[in-house]
């Protein structure tokens, strides 16, 4: 099974359930701790928490003068909300055994991670540490997510919506892929580190929200200036410090694969970079700053599945790729005018699905010379073509659902005059920059 | 031709300016100033404790008009920026002479180069 | 011992001690060195580090325009002398063995970390990791006590200020804390990662000084707005992930404890952020940015002394009491009318004192297990609260003889036409923003 | 060897490299990974790069308002050129095996890392961290050039200047310092961390190109303010944060000597802070905070290359000298009147080679002893100071060659509308600060 | 009815107000601007070099008042606004014509609407 | 006395100062502002896609002069603030009339305060 699976974290954690009751912790067949591995998965643990903060930053610039505590809020939302709904029962739905018929796992020992407290992985890490490590993943896509939808959504509406969004797609979607039963993980799907889980399920949601709530008022008439594209470069520059320990740490080990999946991040991050300024250069004829870090962030998302079986030339073109199709889709958004404010699905949702889709092209030598004899591309290509559909499916469904819901009941789009005060003075009585002001 | 001065809640700029495009007047000159007048509202929350500011945010347009626009110009501004709820701090209008207009551009005077 | 011991770092280090001479060093009895703890132990050390320019944001954010960069100074400050000043005679006194009494430890062989050149430690970590990672709690505890008197004190009386505190406060508690032959210490008093030394001890100076210097110019009267509330987020996003170092760090290891600490920290951090903003949602109907990232500040600090004695749930009721608490005390302060700026006693002293106690009440099971027949949760309830009263005693105390000693001779606070022009102006000829003029 | 050679990297990889060639990858003699080492190059690796966005901070906030995105473009510029670079032929030159007389190394196998897909080195590092952690100093250092002439060149011909730089000055120097048969490698020229390779290398050839180039129009007659010396501390802040992997990374190691390189860099950084607003203190009366940051840097700079052999005082010494000299260096710079805008020479080229000079005086006892009998400290002083020659030498000289050609063909500097114009707006069609108007 | 507009230092705008609150002048509107005079002071420092900026920052005050209240205003300003040691950069004070002012909630015009 | 007010690009901005010191025009005050004229140009990029604003940033130039500096503070505007293609959005100058200036530091009025 490890053929076949692309990362085995799941597996690995599968295994120390079965053995492990809180009970029979302190036996003697409990894997050792390795301290190397499990220093750099606490490192990776940190790193995506950057991403966090950087994803706030990445999208408080982006967003008007008005609006931008009231973007951020939803990062640090999500680090509210989904921090504690993780240890609560998230991560017993993720990565508890198969329940409901395989839609969620369940596992009532992982409630509020008790049953983990002395619990030593085979991979020889602290169980904690790697439901802390996946805990930061259920936090940045919400975050993600919200991107489509910003600049016009109520606090209060958007935490309810995270909270059963987290429940219903996230939980059960990262079950099928990442756990030991999950049906898309015993098929064979690729994804290393998240490129279905995190980023086309965020995109997609993300796309279905701003479908259902409809374009800013005044869009896209109105021009909308970035009010800080400073801190947007700086905060794509911690996504990408971040971004190492989103992939590389889902290597869960502190070795050779660690090193491919860093490598190849780095490399289609560049390569995503300087592909979209060359793209604009040609287009425009200059080259934009927001050009440079959409490009980083496009190859980031793009090699995110492929972080395990691809090699540098397959990285930088993933990036590369990606740049190209996100671009492209960006410009197709512009003609058929709905408004995902700030581009969740243009660049995860899009960049995700080239990621999974074309990884199969790419594969390193040595990985598909491991898989069984009756392993073909094509093969591959159907799987991760069902992986993209079934991600953009589920997640889509549900949350038109719940977008619904939310909006009927206790209300997910601002009024027009609370939209038209901003959200920083209408929802949460503060401003952004008070240095505008003097004081 | 008359400056007229209009300094208003920073939330109302967008309906202001609807206002004034549907009035036909399209040119202005918008700036962030701050100011105290008769509101106490505009309250903020800072760690539990609602705060009142001592000076509070504003948007200044400024817009240059020929005579015959002025009180249209006016009008618009009123309409738009008023709360609903007649509450303090809609802001006010000041409005002065203009002896001279002059467009760069062109180094046309007077009310053309409005 | 390493029964009562809640931190081993001081056992272990008083072990290395007795068995090192610098001559010594190179002997076959030494411990080896573990990678894989090193390598947690140098990033927990940067992580920690990583706190000051976020505290610095977080602060910084904060004041009024005119005195961003005076109070980012502090910060910054603090890393010059401190950083200084540990390496010169702050390890000896905080980690040597007990000198003049007890009331602080001395070895003249860490004068410049001179006899530590070769030494490893029974943690198989070099002790420079070890004495570097103390050095940053040592920089960063008098910069948040700068939180308490921002905006009005002078920058040179302020480094003589911190200088005298390192020497004759932080120095001493952290020897009674943490090192073998401390008196607290001996006595099995729970304080993980710093929640006397650091944050009660920091808070209660800083009240000390406030008190002292008197409010602001104005104060209350007028409104002084945070300047960049932006900032102020960003800061407490660093502050979250560099904190992990500051907990997960103090295990001074790389394995099931270490994933212990980050856990807890995690969720204490969210609980506290979610409590925060229902408090404020409940008293004012709106959540606020400053009040989720006042959340996670009071979660993380609450956590911080039980981090390695307390599990999720425990983590989490204390993340939400020091949100509780906080909040009120804050109002407390609103009411009472002194001016703590920027509430380094509100949200640190008093966070930090609801972790030291309350922890007792939700000591993991396992850790109570291994205690000796004679210990019971009265006793060690006790103990803690012996622990925050001599740390806000003696805190306390010392601060007020140096704040009116420094006050009188090189003079603290600042005139008042300095103050009304700003410290940015007045005191280092600078502006923060440049951009918000023309030029 | 090891004996003369101060950093071990160059020696272990050129072992790595004889031994293996793609195919013979998994045979039984390949050196076993370490997780601990591993994890710390991977955390050195983020780290590295974590102050590509400090530095585009740090110069960001110091530029006029219209050329901020302008300024940071340079530094994430070099992470998409150098990034892309790097994998594809900047490893196989600066690491492979001697080529061309020794002008450049040279790897066919190492272009696009292919060669290096299993190869695990001595130092029991995959050797794809190794490739990694360089790639990020091959990035940093044409940004940190780029500050010499920040504010007036076109974006264009600075990637191809850069890309061009990088090929023939960094590649070469890189081989020649670090590299098993680079002739000042063999010749036991001491550079731990980068002072010759990265420092003097990108602050002489940043002179020659603000020499060739001429000064800002208006310069000096015109006071250009920084423009938000906030961004400015925060980056500094995060360059300290960052610095811990440069110099502690480049031990290829988590150990004794990983520990002795993060304590001396911590300890230089905050001498030379210190002693840069006592200078400031003593010359103007008043402390600054870009004193305070250029301090933290002038000292960073001058411990990168003696990091590994040097101790607490000689580093804290280290750092206040560079603060004098660098301090120097800029009254002199304005007395000449000619405009390195951000003084990349005044702070890394001069700091740089005071610490490159100056080390050779505080040579840790231990490594002294372990020198063969014909090593003399008059004889290290030359290997440095020729060390120092060649690097100033080379790359001024190359540099000049190469600024003139980009702009005599492409073009390097702007034209004079669009230098008033600001760079963001005439070459990048943005604004950085959208929140300065109402929107 | 006239509009006094005062250009002062940044570090005066407190006690600016505090003076014009004792002359029961209260409503104003204060903006940031950037200004040069004949002061050549405000010297920042820069690496080691002290600057002196082309554009100093200033503070903008714009007070509409009634006749009778310009003089009080304008003398509560230069009092305020003063340094101690009669150095450059003080600032200004210009005095134009309003000819109208409506406050927009009300709807009142003139006098009443100041 | 005149207060000539410019609203001009902000890349002008140095050579109209350059402009109006060889004209022996020094003081003057400066603002951040955002405008809408008939200028449709000052485009930006957003992703690919060309995005005109609606208010484009502005720099505000007040000058106070006496009547006999007008005409020349005006022809060194313009000159200096045209551009060479003769496009939209050169800027626009306005003339009101100023009662009175006071020098804060001397209490000076009148011309000899400007
Ligand atoms: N007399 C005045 N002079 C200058 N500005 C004024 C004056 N009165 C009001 N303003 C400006 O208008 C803003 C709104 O005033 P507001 O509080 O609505 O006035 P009122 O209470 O008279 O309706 C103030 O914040 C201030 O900026
Ligand atoms: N003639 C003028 N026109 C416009 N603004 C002026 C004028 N004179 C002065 N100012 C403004 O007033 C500020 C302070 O001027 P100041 O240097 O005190 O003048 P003075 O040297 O005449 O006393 C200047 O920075 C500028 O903003
Ligand atoms: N009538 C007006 N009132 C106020 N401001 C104006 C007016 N006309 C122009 N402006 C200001 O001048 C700026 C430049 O105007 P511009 O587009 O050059 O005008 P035009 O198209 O008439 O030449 C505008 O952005 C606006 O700030």
């Amino acid at each position: 099974m490890g053929v076949r699976a692309p990362r085995l974290a799941g597996a690995a954690l599968f295994a120390a359930l079965v053995s492990l009751s809180p009970l029979a912790s302190a036996q003697g067949d409990m894997p050792t701790t390795d301290t190397g591995t499990t220093a750099w998965m606490l490192v990776s643990t940190a790193l995506v928490l950057l991403m966090v903060p950087g994803l706030a930053m990445f999208y408080g610039g982006l967003v008007r003068t008005k609006n931008v505590l009231g973007t951020m809020m939803h990062s640090f939302g999500a680090m509210a909300v989904m921090g504690v709904l993780w240890v609560v029962c998230g991560y017993a739905m993720a990565f508890g055994p198969n329940a409901l018929g395989g839609w969620t796992g369940w596992n009532p020992d992982f409630v509020m991670l008790l049953g983990i407290d002395d619990s030593i992985m085979p991979t020889h890490v602290p169980e904690y540490v790697f439901a802390m490590f996946q805990g930061k993943f259920a936090i940045i896509t919400p975050a993600i997510l919200a991107g489509a939808f910003a600049e016009r959504v109520r606090f209060r509406g958007y935490l309810v919506l995270i909270a059963l969004w987290g429940i219903l797609v996230y939980n059960p979607l990262c079950h099928w892929v990442w756990a030991e039963g999950g049906f898309l993980f015993d098929k064979g799907a690729i994804d290393f580190a998240g490129g279905t889980v995190v980023h086309i399920s965020a995109g997609t949601s993300g796309l279905v929200c701003a479908l259902y709530l409809g374009a800013r008022r005044g869009y896209p008439k109105i021009a909308m200036h970035p009010s800080n594209l400073v801190m947007t470069l700086i905060g794509a520059g911690l996504l990408w410090v971040g971004w190492f320990g989103f992939n590389a740490g889902s290597a869960v080990s502190s070795g050779l694969d660690t090193a491919r999946a860093l490598a190849v991040t780095q490399a289609a991050a560049a390569a995503g970079a300087l592909a979209w300024i060359v793209i604009e250069a040609l287009h425009h004829g200059k080259a934009t700053s927001l050009g440079i870090v959409s490009g980083i962030l496009a190859g980031l998302v793009a090699i995110t599945p492929a972080a395990g079986v691809v090699q540098i030339p397959g990285a930088m073109i993933l990036g590369v790729a990606a740049a190209i199709f996100c671009y492209g889709a960006i410009l197709l958004k512009n003609r058929l005018g709905y408004d995902d404010s700030l581009d969740a699905f243009g660049i995860h949702g899009v960049g995700g699905i080239v990621g999974a889709i074309l990884l199969t092209f790419f594969l390193r030598p040595s990985w598909v010379a491991g898989q069984d004899a009756s392993w073909s591309l094509g093969h591959q290509l159907l799987v991760q073509a069902e992986g993209v559909l079934v991600s953009v499916g589920y997640a889509g469904v549900v949350t038109l659902v719940l977008v619904v819901l939310v909006d009927r009941t206790i209300g997910l789009r601002v009024s027009e005059p609370e939209e038209m005060a901003g959200l920083d003075h209408s929802l949460h009585g503060e401003h952004g920059y008070g240095l505008l002001n003097p004081n | 031709m008359k400056m007229v001065t209009a300094i208003i809640e920073p939330a109302k700029l967008d309906k202001v300016r609807e206002a004034l495009i549907r009035a036909e007047i399209t040119r202005l000159t918008v700036s962030r100033v701050s100011g105290h007048g008769r509101q106490a509202s505009d309250p903020q929350l800072y760690r539990g404790m609602v705060v009142v500011p001592d000076l509070n945010p504003k948007v200044r347009l400024d817009i240059a008009c020929n005579d015959e626009f002025v009180e249209p110009c006016i009008d618009a501004i009123c309409e738009a920026a008023r709360e609903e709820d007649n509450s303090l701090g809609d802001g006010k209008i000041f409005v002065t002479h203009l002896e001279e207009v002059i467009r760069i551009r062109t180094h046309e005077r007077g009310g053309k180069a409005i």
